[in-house]
């Protein structure tokens, strides 16, 4: 983050935004024409988060947006015909109208994965991908969002867990909006940042101010590169508010309107006009040409999702499961040596070494690596889980919110 | 809406949403021990507004609004049935019931059984299709808790039926779960007595008579197939139908009397078809009916597949009453 | 415990739990995308040693030690297989399955329906009871995913069909459920030929030719129905033994075949009663061979209820040869 | 814990962790004769957690054992009796054989509510417990266990979440044994302090000495009053180690010799024996007649346990659904006036108010109670989640594992 971005970048995180923005408030006209099936989800004013994170990928990465990260979706390469047909629940629409909204996915170019509506499901999903992606030598990043009401999930939990032990390359973007449907973020999580929801699972975190585009990317790159490197998993929490209510029908009765007030004056693509005029990247005719641009190409798009047909009733039968190689030949893409992972070469010792302790099984003190045998270095940071236990209570004291064992208590513990 | 207190004057219309609302109210009038919780069910009053009002009566106490955590709800609610509590969870769409799986088929299912411990606990939700809620805000998830001894499992039909069997199930010391079909809760209305009534658990009803075949079903699919049983009415095919409105513990002595006199069973459900409720069915008439069946059974029901989105797939993944008056058709021909 | 290569010299007897390592062993030599992943599956080889020197062989990138996080595993390998590896995922108990019930019936079966992604995976692990492992670690849950759409179930009963299904379970392009009755681990064998071989998904077998009534049966209770055909044999009443193998997609074939033959049928399963496999089969033959049934379909299952931990009671509780007995001399009667 | 325990307390704590282990000793001998049903458990070297942490609860509160905490089912009065039949299945033992182990309960007398195996699933339960309590007005606490491992579980981030949220009167012990089953603790979390975990939830934690039955007995002493005292729930990491493996059955090869070691040298037993000793409150006699006393007890409670019948088989059908006030009369214990509770009592304004903003829902300010209306008062520190987000990148740079956004980034943002 420290090289400042070139003009290119600048005006990209701008157009996207603009984009997604306009999508979405062509979405908005849709759905008050009766076009939209089911409920529609709003993103205003947290633009800044999908663009800025999805902008920090690289186009073999993959990511897996949630309800709220159609600028997501469009920054990797859906094209803004495929959000249209998916909420109109047309067959040319990537499923075909077999789901709607957000819920699709692209194995094979786009490398994007479908949510499913069910809050953090998505989290040990691209563990896996970010576990399958090294384990193949491609050296991607999985990324992924969650919201504030999100975190409370277990499945959030047993996920980012999972993926800190893994040291997975996984980026996980909080996007704290201050709600969760009517309930406020301090009824579901009773934590000022939630960035500290990472503390449990001892992996790097970032607080970022989730309206400010160059923020949110700077900081998602130093992430997603990180990631990158093996360092792990990391968890950035964006600091945002819901403008919208939690879909279409909900009017948001429930929320402040002196809060509604103070964020709509920080509006994220209102902000970064302000930066791009004053670095003299953007003027109006700039302006001009983007919004035309723009809605030449949306006017095009919602066109041609008009006029796709919905799906034929019977294709409600198909697709249940794969039929095998005509339906979909599986293959994955090696980018290292499959030697280095198929016998004899990755022979070895079943032992657990537990630092400090030598190790268990038999074998002695054989330093058999914890974590991945061929392609990682054993940890060389020791946890020595089993020295701290003595040392605990002086150590206890350092600590925040961990108190320290009274003294004449640990004391006798220790004769 | 009627007035605070939730009831509505006898004589009027309501909704079958409307008579869940009075259920809760009125149960919680009745016994401070009952309390409300589940995401947005408060200050919002529920996703579909079914607790509009409650907290304002009952206060933050008895009414609460919960973390996105479906396990947490449903154990909690289990804790505090240990305690002499009724708690009713709403789980904001019962499609999000599978992530308290665990905690409702082992906690709460086989307390009583393996320790003696009674967990009078109601979970109710809006379930099922037909207004376009795609493959994640759709499901009929009662097959999987039927197939889970110490449950009962209630899948109303009528405005009468859902507010009796409501009160009935928050009564009942055995956890309860409580399906509510969101496609009738604005769509049918009903007269709803004045006072406290209550309609028992496990027992069917036959909601029409007649003599050439049976129809046996449960919540939407009911009034589907009543308006099968009037086209097939207009051809001279007399269908009994059967809303079971309990699915565990089943009604047998119902489907047996009706089918013994009609000698022929069609089953409707909007649920998908293998490992269906008709299974359960078909085997009970096997067993305890095998002589008087003059036909072979027959199911109507959505297809084996997730609940797809578009209008066009949906309508033809689920049960309507066409297909019913053709199966029903062919079965009155043997 | 053969060579460490996991195969064993042909014509050598090998019981259940060996069949299963080495088709873990040989799928993973075969194909470098198969890995393994679970509690204690590693260093310790699983808590049956299902996978004892699997990690030897295989490394610690191939054989994954988790957490104790039945949803993390389960979403972790469904985002596996997206990059086209094929995980196998051991719950250390089937029981523990519940835990990570709605990765599996939202995520993982409903990917390739709703938007074209196969999810080459198997969940695999210890189920069933007869062993006093109580109400926790004896489950049977193979109807909870015989009900979901995008699934295949397969709960074999002998170390050929083990060793080929989960092969061929591997080698599918969907999600395989994959139940291995811990009754069966050590107390079954059987000979193995020496080369690859699969055995296909979807088709059940016939164990025992009969022509008096067909008992279709799976896992252990196929066993105990081939004790009570031997039983029934001797008063001259020949049962025609059925062992489903696979529960999704269910064999319809070769059920119709056998009933159409004995016109008598008894479905078994340890499975509780009440929405158990009996009822799909009883509906399939109400719908298909209804003219060919000379007698009521009966059932002997367990019963509705947890299962017990002593074994006054699970014995109780349980199907046995003698019950299976009883029931088909009925039957026979018809 | 500032005053000093009574010589009878101190003798206590040694008495009952005396009868733990002389139970399990007993026990492994029953296994090793064939009369105990399926697995059996040891928490041998754990004893101090069990019995100090119990032994801080009043007979009105509750709490729900797992299997390594047969120890404080014994300060809380089960019967040594009730623990042997239940491993031997017995018709006598509290479940009538249906279940076995730890696994039963006393709603009743002892407020003791039954484990499952599935790790984890007792703290939303016992938060509903505390809840419950609460709202009675019965000024109880809930207590239960958890591993090192089982804090991996969706369900206990669910619900502690939840208890935290709701500031319930909870406390959770996690017994950090530095296994699960044969995995290590740093596979299974990545910290090095488990206590951490509580970080995620904003609640107190403490770590202690596992070995240590007084710094066990005073830390839990102060959270349970703290916890009565309405300051929500409380995380004592107890540093221990597993002496035995995870069951009877396993040998724990896994487990380096070393560690072992390191550790059955520190038997807390021994080590409270040698404290006691030095402060006169035990001699040798004492000890005897200690030994004496539970000896007697044991065989007797074992004999018992011997001659009691498996259940009878039909036994098993029954008892699925309670059938009504013949089988359980339901009744809460109410302690606080019920109309408190009953409208109109208890109307309120359904708003929220976010503490900077006002409120949400048509009323203005009203000051509506976001936790308990009638019970607790409004919360006090304002959470300005609103806030915040603005002031984030400076306040980030004060956490260990937050990095602060550049600084140049944010700058922008304010602009
Ligand atoms: C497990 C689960 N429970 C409940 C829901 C219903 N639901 C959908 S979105 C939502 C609120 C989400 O809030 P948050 O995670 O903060 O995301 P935001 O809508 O603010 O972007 C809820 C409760 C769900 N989708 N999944
Ligand atoms: C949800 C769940 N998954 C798996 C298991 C199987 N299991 C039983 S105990 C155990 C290890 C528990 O380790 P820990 O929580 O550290 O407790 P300890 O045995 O060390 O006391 C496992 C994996 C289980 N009981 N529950
Ligand atoms: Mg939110
Ligand atoms: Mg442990």
């Amino acid at each position: 983050m420290k090289k400042e971005l070139t003009r290119q970048q600048y005006l990209d995180l701008y157009y996207y935004m603009r984009l997604n923005r306009a999508v979405e408030e062509m979405m908005v006209k849709l759905f008050r024409q009766n076009k939209i099936v089911g409920g529609l989800y709003s993103s205003l004013g947290q633009e800044a988060i999908s663009v800025g994170t999805a902008y920090a990928l690289e186009k073999k990465d993959w990511l897996a947006p949630m309800i709220r990260n159609i600028g997501a979706l469009l920054v990797k390469g859906v094209r803004p015909r495929d959000v249209f047909m998916q909420h109109m629940a047309k067959y040319d629409s990537p499923t075909k109208g077999k789901d709607g909204t957000s819920h699709f996915g692209d194995l094979d170019n786009l490398h994007i994965v479908s949510p499913i509506s069910m809050l953090g499901d998505l989290i040990p999903v691209m563990t896996g991908v970010a576990m399958a992606g090294r384990y193949l030598g491609q050296r991607i990043v999985a990324m992924t969002w969650i919201g504030d009401g999100g975190s409370s999930t277990g499945v959030f939990h047993e996920g980012l867990n999972f993926a800190a032990v893994q040291k997975a390359p996984f980026v996980l973007i909080l996007e704290n909006n201050l709600w969760a449907y009517s309930t406020p973020v301090r009824k579901q999580v009773p934590l000022e940042n939630l960035a500290d929801r990472a503390k449990a699972y001892g992996i790097e975190s970032y607080i970022v101010d989730g309206n400010n585009v160059l923020a949110m990317y700077s900081t998602a790159k130093e992430a997603v590169e990180q990631a990158r490197a093996g360092e792990g998993p990391i968890l950035i929490e964006a600091k945002t508010f819901r403008r919208m209510g939690h879909a279409q029908h909900d009017p948001a009765e429930y929320v402040p309107k002196e809060m509604r007030a103070y964020w709509e004056a920080r509006d994220p693509i209102a902000l970064y006009e302000k930066f791009l005029t004053g670095e003299n990247l953007l003027d109006a005719k700039g302006r001009k040409e983007i919004e035309e641009k723009i809605n030449t190409l949306l006017a095009k798009e919602r066109d041609f999702a008009e006029n796709s047909p919905l799906p034929p009733p019977e294709f409600a039968e198909t697709g249940v499961y794969c039929t095998g190689d005509d339906c979909h030949k599986i293959r994955a893409k090696w980018e290292r040596p499959i030697a280095e992972v198929t016998p004899p070469r990755s022979s070895v010792e079943a032992v657990w070494t537990v630092p400090g302790f030598g190790s268990g099984k038999g074998s002695g003190g054989a330093h058999a690596p914890i974590h991945f045998g061929d392609t990682q270095p054993a940890e060389t940071k020791p946890a020595e889980a089993g020295k701290s236990a003595v040392q605990a209570p002086a150590k206890a004291a350092a600590k925040k919110t961990v108190k320290a064992v009274p003294a004449s208590a640990s004391r006798k513990a220790r004769r | 809406m009627p007035g605070t207190n939730g009831s509505a004057p006898s004589g009027t219309q309501v909704t079958f949403l409307e008579a869940i609302k009075q259920a809760m109210f009125e149960e919680m009038e009745r016994d401070p021990a009952v309390i409300l919780m589940g995401e947005d069910v408060g200050v919002y009053g529920g996703a579909f507004k079914t607790s509009e009002g409650i907290l304002e009566r009952f206060g933050w106490e008895r009414v609460i609004d919960t973390p996105i955590s479906e396990s947490a709800m449903i154990g909690a609610a289990c804790g505090m049935s240990y305690l002499g509590l009724r708690p009713i969870v709403e789980m904001q769409f019962i499609d999000f019931i599978v992530c308290a799986f665990n905690q409702i088929t082992n906690f709460v299912a086989k307390g009583h059984y393996l320790w003696n411990a009674p967990a009078p606990m109601v979970v109710r939700g809006p379930s099922g299709g037909g207004v376009h809620g795609g493959p994640f805000h759709s499901a009929n998830p009662e097959m999987y808790f039927v197939h889970t001894p110490g449950l009962k499992v209630i899948y109303p039909s009528t405005p009468y039926d859902a507010k009796g069997l409501l009160k009935a199930a928050v009564r009942d010391n055995n956890p309860v779960l409580f399906f509510e079909h969101k496609f009738l809760y604005r769509r049918i209305k009903g007269e709803l007595p004045a006072g406290d009534y209550t309609v028992p658990i496990g027992k069917a009803v036959v909601r029409r008579q007649g003599k050439h075949l049976t129809i046996i079903s449960y919540a939407a699919m009911t009034h589907t197939s009543l308006e099968a049983g009037e086209a097939l009415a207009k051809e001279g095919i007399e269908a009994e139908v059967v809303d079971l409105r309990t699915l565990l513990p089943l009604d047998e002595e119902t489907i047996l009397n009706s089918v013994k006199k009609t000698n022929k069973c069609l089953v409707v459900h909007e649920d998908t078809k293998t490992g269906g409720i008709a299974g359960e069915i078909a085997a009970i008439l096997c067993e305890k009916a095998f002589g008087d069946l003059d036909g072979p059974l027959m199911r109507v029901t959505s297809l084996d597949t997730p609940v797809p989105y578009a209008p066009t797939l949906e309508e033809y993944f689920l049960p309507n009453a066409k297909k019913i008056f053709s199966a029903a058709k062919e079965l009155a021909r043997y």
